[in-house]
């Protein structure tokens, strides 16, 4: 019932096929998890909302085999992939998002704020842009400690109208910090194009503070697992801090009551994205035209992804709240 | 309440008419937040608003709140009458410092010669399995600081009445609405009307206990009365609507009336509102009250995600009918 | 006090003690803040620190409040012990989601698996002549927030005891310090020392009233207590130290035993510290009260430039020998 | 007594003798003022602390001599320069700065606050980069009541540190506001040098946001002058915000407090600036070298100008402090 995934570093990416097999079945354990999100919420089961990351599979799994298991992340109310591709279970998740006591955060944090220091997940953040602190200081720690270790802020377009993430690229510039800024934009702050809320050139904008910045296609992830590859290593190697822009796309609502979305964008875009831009089968494509996989493997995988998930929502919904007198512990350590 | 036509209106309905309604008579009133315009807030209480006055005053801004609340105190510092919209109340400690260090000290800091004439409207209220970041009521905070005022309208005639007062006033006011109560509906009146701030309004009167409940609470507050009139013990709700100006005269005389007083408030206790209402009244009516003023606001822990460990951090009917069932036995 | 050599330090020196010595004891702990290197800070409070622990552990920061508390949290979640300088306590209003929203829930929402274990310093108190933006004292906004602890030493002997305590807690915690204070000298021991939070001191023994009093005030308060005692009322003088966890049983007690109450505290009076404190006092010792607890806070202004208008609205000792005379008059 | 120098604009640097004149005098009267400030400290005269402008004048009288009276400005606790600059009067800036009733502000603001309406002086802030927000607000209103006005935001280095600024600037692009971020550099922050501080270039900094950004020689009114007077140009054509670098010095201690610097700066480089860059010298040596005046005649403004700061520091003492009745008033309109 684990997905706590083997965590390699590899020089770029050319690595072997098992690893691209790894991150298939990462993007296949994300899509089914956020699929039986939005089943557990259409049955009422979910208290609160919650917001899927479906179709952008490739930047949390592709960034996140990149890294080792006690290097840094921090994730935001879209977390669901970020905190599994960087190895958290999916028994535990489910269970969180019921509000359960098994929850990684024994049911207090819930969707937007699971956190999991077992695989250096400091947790989703719920204030856009408010985990920007978060992820450098965890930089600066690392570099302090001088553990090697490094910090990826996931984030997503709609941060970049947040002040408290350029007074953190100065620092982490000036300082020399090994974290890399990861940019989500799937174009939408909520039901507001970015195009509206984001001015000049998004790369500009680290690049003004003497940081290295690049965009990458989103969807594709050996692509962003090489742009990422590369980002990490210099990070480690004492490089300090880089930039990087994914460009993807998110194909449910802004969260999963956001059913009736033409007011913001076209059906068209999205069964475009769906149709050519989708990651799984980008990569499918390509691991089948390699011959890298079979069609039969990947089935497999899909299968053996589809019990894990229903194992782990299954557990998930027999597992107990915490008792209220649970309400007072964990306030203070 | 004046003698016109009267509807049933939600609470968004009645923000969004006083909204529009002032938007209408005074052409420099204008909103501005993340996702008002189209989408009419996530809460839907703009919906229609971008339509009828087009996107150069109901816009749509970056989720920038330090950046556009900061433009907002600069723009009514110079002829206009922003109406700022921060999406969740939990989001106001980013906008502090344009909120407390500009907005609330510019009139005072230059001895008068600019004023500030902006409206802040945000949320408060738990219980949306929302979590610690989205669940907070901090109107406490703002009423803390001297320059600012704070209005917690709790029914939708008050909304109304309130938010016009709000959007005509000279100062920054800020104005929380409860999540939980936008879909609540009661009476309203056509047209024009305004309610003063600082004028406590007694939603229900009684002789036994004053429950002083605000917002989302005034709600649980009435509940409890019903609870408690069952049991013989007639309990008077008052609402103070404004935390700041506040009516500490009728809360006084309520709590002198009836010799017992209990404050109801949904954010944390500690330091809250209830401390400040409760040492009015313990001040004010000393030499009436039967027992200690008790206070009954959110538990002082960060607002959990799962259902029952939230449920069990919010006042509720039965704590305030079994806390007034308590006090009236021993008066 | 612990049997060892004690000498007279200023209560910037006490700081720079305990500092200095939490520093050697544990190389996680490090100062990050505008200024704190080479200048020692504007109040030259960590004058030499730099000297003897470096740069990499005394840092300047870029004008970054929320940006350097931030990356303040993410550190202390990974192994470091921050102590966070924010050079006036106006400017929390820039902190307040990182302190807020992120480093006082982040226990809570990961269910115990995080933890926080920062120390911001920042400033209380006015009458520096430095008007509206650099004279707050807003304690009571972090008081009112669960998961943070907040720390207001009035002695230099407190304020090394509790320094050391806040560095060596698992959690975030505020310590205030009163800018006029730095330059008052008073006993501290040579070496270790902690105090624990939530034990109230009893700095003066009386038993006619009970001033309670914070930070700032609690000299106010001694001095009052002094001219209270040529007319024959005998003051006692009560310091919570910590305002939370706060000490609610040795005030009530103190409350209980001399019947009257003053709360003082150089935050605004409005929904302030003394109203939390003022309510708990009317509630617990209800029955032993001769009249209700007074309380005493700043004028509800931004506070003023000008001298005669600054000294206006802080509590003075005139002030509160005039309440305690009051109140002892008609008790 | 009054200094409401006249306002108008002219195309370019290559303006009419009598402007330079007045900028001329207009540098002389901050320098004036801010000397008797400085002496009003020693003397134990003034309440509190004062950030004194003497080294930077250029800067505000380049600037403000573009500007019509109606424009708006904010400034910051260095303010006095810009203050005087727009067009306010020195007898009403000395009581102020004594905290007198007869102030600007009743004597409730101080040197950190001064504002005044009638010289459309949004006020001086003591939050550094705080009125970034305000600057812009007043740029949105001017827009969106269609006056044509422009705002301009005066701000020292160490405000770039505030993540505020972004967010404005990202906001005046987007919506085209008639703004222009004015960063004074005078290379400290305080007591800390700038390079410590600020990663990156500055200039691109605005440009990310697509805003258009200049550096001047903040020491020569005349650059500073003809870079201002276009962009304000642009600005009112509706062409939207830009921003002015202007490279400058301050000569005196961060605070008239701060007199023992050498462990932050060294005397040489203090001595250098003023004998090589001094902006009253740059500019009356360019007046005298051009024939445009006379040393007499400069002779001439400084002793009027100095007699109109004794009047005005004469006025100031003598008036009387506000009473404490006045302490409640003006909490709200
Ligand atoms: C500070 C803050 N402002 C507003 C919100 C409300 N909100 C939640 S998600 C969101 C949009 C975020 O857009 P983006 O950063 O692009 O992330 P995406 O949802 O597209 O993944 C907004 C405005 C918030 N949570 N925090
Ligand atoms: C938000 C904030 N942080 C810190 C301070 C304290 N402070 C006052 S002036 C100053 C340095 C400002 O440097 P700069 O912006 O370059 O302006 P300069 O003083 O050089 O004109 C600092 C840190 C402040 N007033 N506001
Ligand atoms: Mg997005
Ligand atoms: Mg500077």
């Amino acid at each position: 019932m684990k997905t706590e995934t083997k965590q390699t570093v590899t020089a770029s990416g050319t690595g072997s096929s098992e690893k691209w097999l790894r991150m298939y079945r990462g993007m296949e354990m994300i899509r089914l998890f956020e699929e039986q999100v939005n089943e557990l919420y259409t049955r009422a089961v979910m208290p609160g909302l919650a917001h899927l990351y479906i179709g952008e599979e490739a930047v949390a799994v592709g960034i996140c085999d990149a890294l080792h298991r006690d290097d840094y992340i921090t994730s935001t109310h879209r977390g669901h992939g970020h905190c599994l591709a960087k190895g958290a279970a999916t028994d535990r998740m489910f269970a969180e998002l019921l509000g359960k006591e098994a929850g990684y955060c024994r049911g207090k944090g819930g969707s937007m704020h699971i956190a999991d220091p077992a695989s250096g997940n400091l947790g989703a953040n719920a204030i856009v842009g408010g985990s920007a602190g978060i992820a450098t200081g965890a930089a600066f720690s690392a570099k302090h400690r001088g553990t090697k270790q490094v910090a990826v802020c996931f984030f997503g377009e709609g941060a970049l109208g947040q002040g408290l993430l350029y007074e953190v690229m100065n620092l982490a510039r000036l300082w020399n910090l090994p974290v890399i800024y990861v940019c989500e934009n799937n174009m939408y702050n909520e039901y507001t194009h970015f195009s509206e809320t984001t001015a000049g050139e998004i790369l500009a904008r680290p690049a003004a503070f003497g940081i290295p910045a690049e965009s990458v296609d989103g969807q594709d992830v050996r692509a962003v697992h090489a742009a990422a590859s590369h980002m990490i290593e210099e990070a480690r190697a004492g490089k300090g801090p880089s930039f990087l822009l994914c460009n993807t796309y998110r194909y449910h609502g802004h969260h999963v009551g956001d059913v009736s979305r033409e007011y913001y964008r076209a059906k068209q875009e999205e069964v475009q994205w769906k149709a050519e831009r989708d990651p799984i089968k980008v990569l499918s494509g390509w691991l089948l035209g390699e011959k890298i996989a079979t069609q039969a493997q990947l089935d497999e995988i899909h299968s053996q992804a589809k019990s894990e998930i229903d194992a782990a929502v299954a557990f998930a919904l027999q597992a107990p709240y915490p008792g209220t007198d649970q309400v007072g512990e964990d306030v203070y350590a | 309440m004046p003698e016109v036509a009267v509807r049933e209106l939600t609470m968004a309905e009645a923000v969004r008419e006083a909204l529009s309604e002032e938007m209408r008579r005074d052409p420099t009133v204008f909103i501005m937040g993340e996702d008002v315009a189209e989408a009419g807030t996530p809460f839907k209480v703009l919906s229609g608003m971008v339509e009828e006055f087009g996107k150069t005053r109901v816009i749509d801004t970056p989720i920038s709140e330090p950046g556009f609340t900061g433009i907002g105190v600069g723009a009514a510092m110079t002829g206009l009458r922003p109406v700022v919209d921060i999406m969740f109340g939990d989001f106001l400690t980013l906008v502090m410092d344009q909120l407390v260090n500009q907005a609330a000290k510019v009139h005072y800091m230059s001895g008068g010669a600019w004023k500030v004439p902006m409206v802040l409207r945000t949320t408060l209220g738990a219980s949306r399995r929302s979590a610690a970041q989205h669940s907070q009521s901090l109107h406490a905070w703002l009423s803390h600081v001297p320059g600012l005022k704070v209005v917690l309208p709790s029914t939708p005639y008050d909304a109304k009445g309130l938010l016009k007062t709000a959007i005509r006033d000279d100062n920054p006011v800020i104005f929380f609405e409860d999540k939980m109560m936008f879909r609540m509906k009661g009476p309203v009146p056509v047209g024009d009307y305004t309610i003063p701030f600082g004028l406590a309004d007694i939603k229900r009167e009684g002789e036994d206990i004053s429950i002083v409940a605000t917002s989302s609470m005034v709600q649980v507050a009435l509940g409890a009365a019903t609870m408690l009139e069952e049991i013989g013990i007639s309990a008077e709700v008052v609402d103070p609507r404004t935390t700041w100006p506040l009516d500490e005269k009728t809360l006084i005389e309520s709590a002198k009336k009836t010799s017992r007083a209990i404050v109801l408030d949904e954010g944390y206790e500690k330091y809250g509102v209830t401390a400040e209402i409760a040492s009015v009244i313990a001040t004010g009516a000393f030499y009436d009250l039967d027992a200690p003023v008790k206070r009954i606001g959110a538990m002082h822990v960060p607002i959990p995600f799962s259902p029952p460990l939230e449920d069990a951090t919010i006042p509720t009917e039965k704590m305030v009918f079994e806390a007034a069932r308590a006090m009236c036995k021993r008066g």
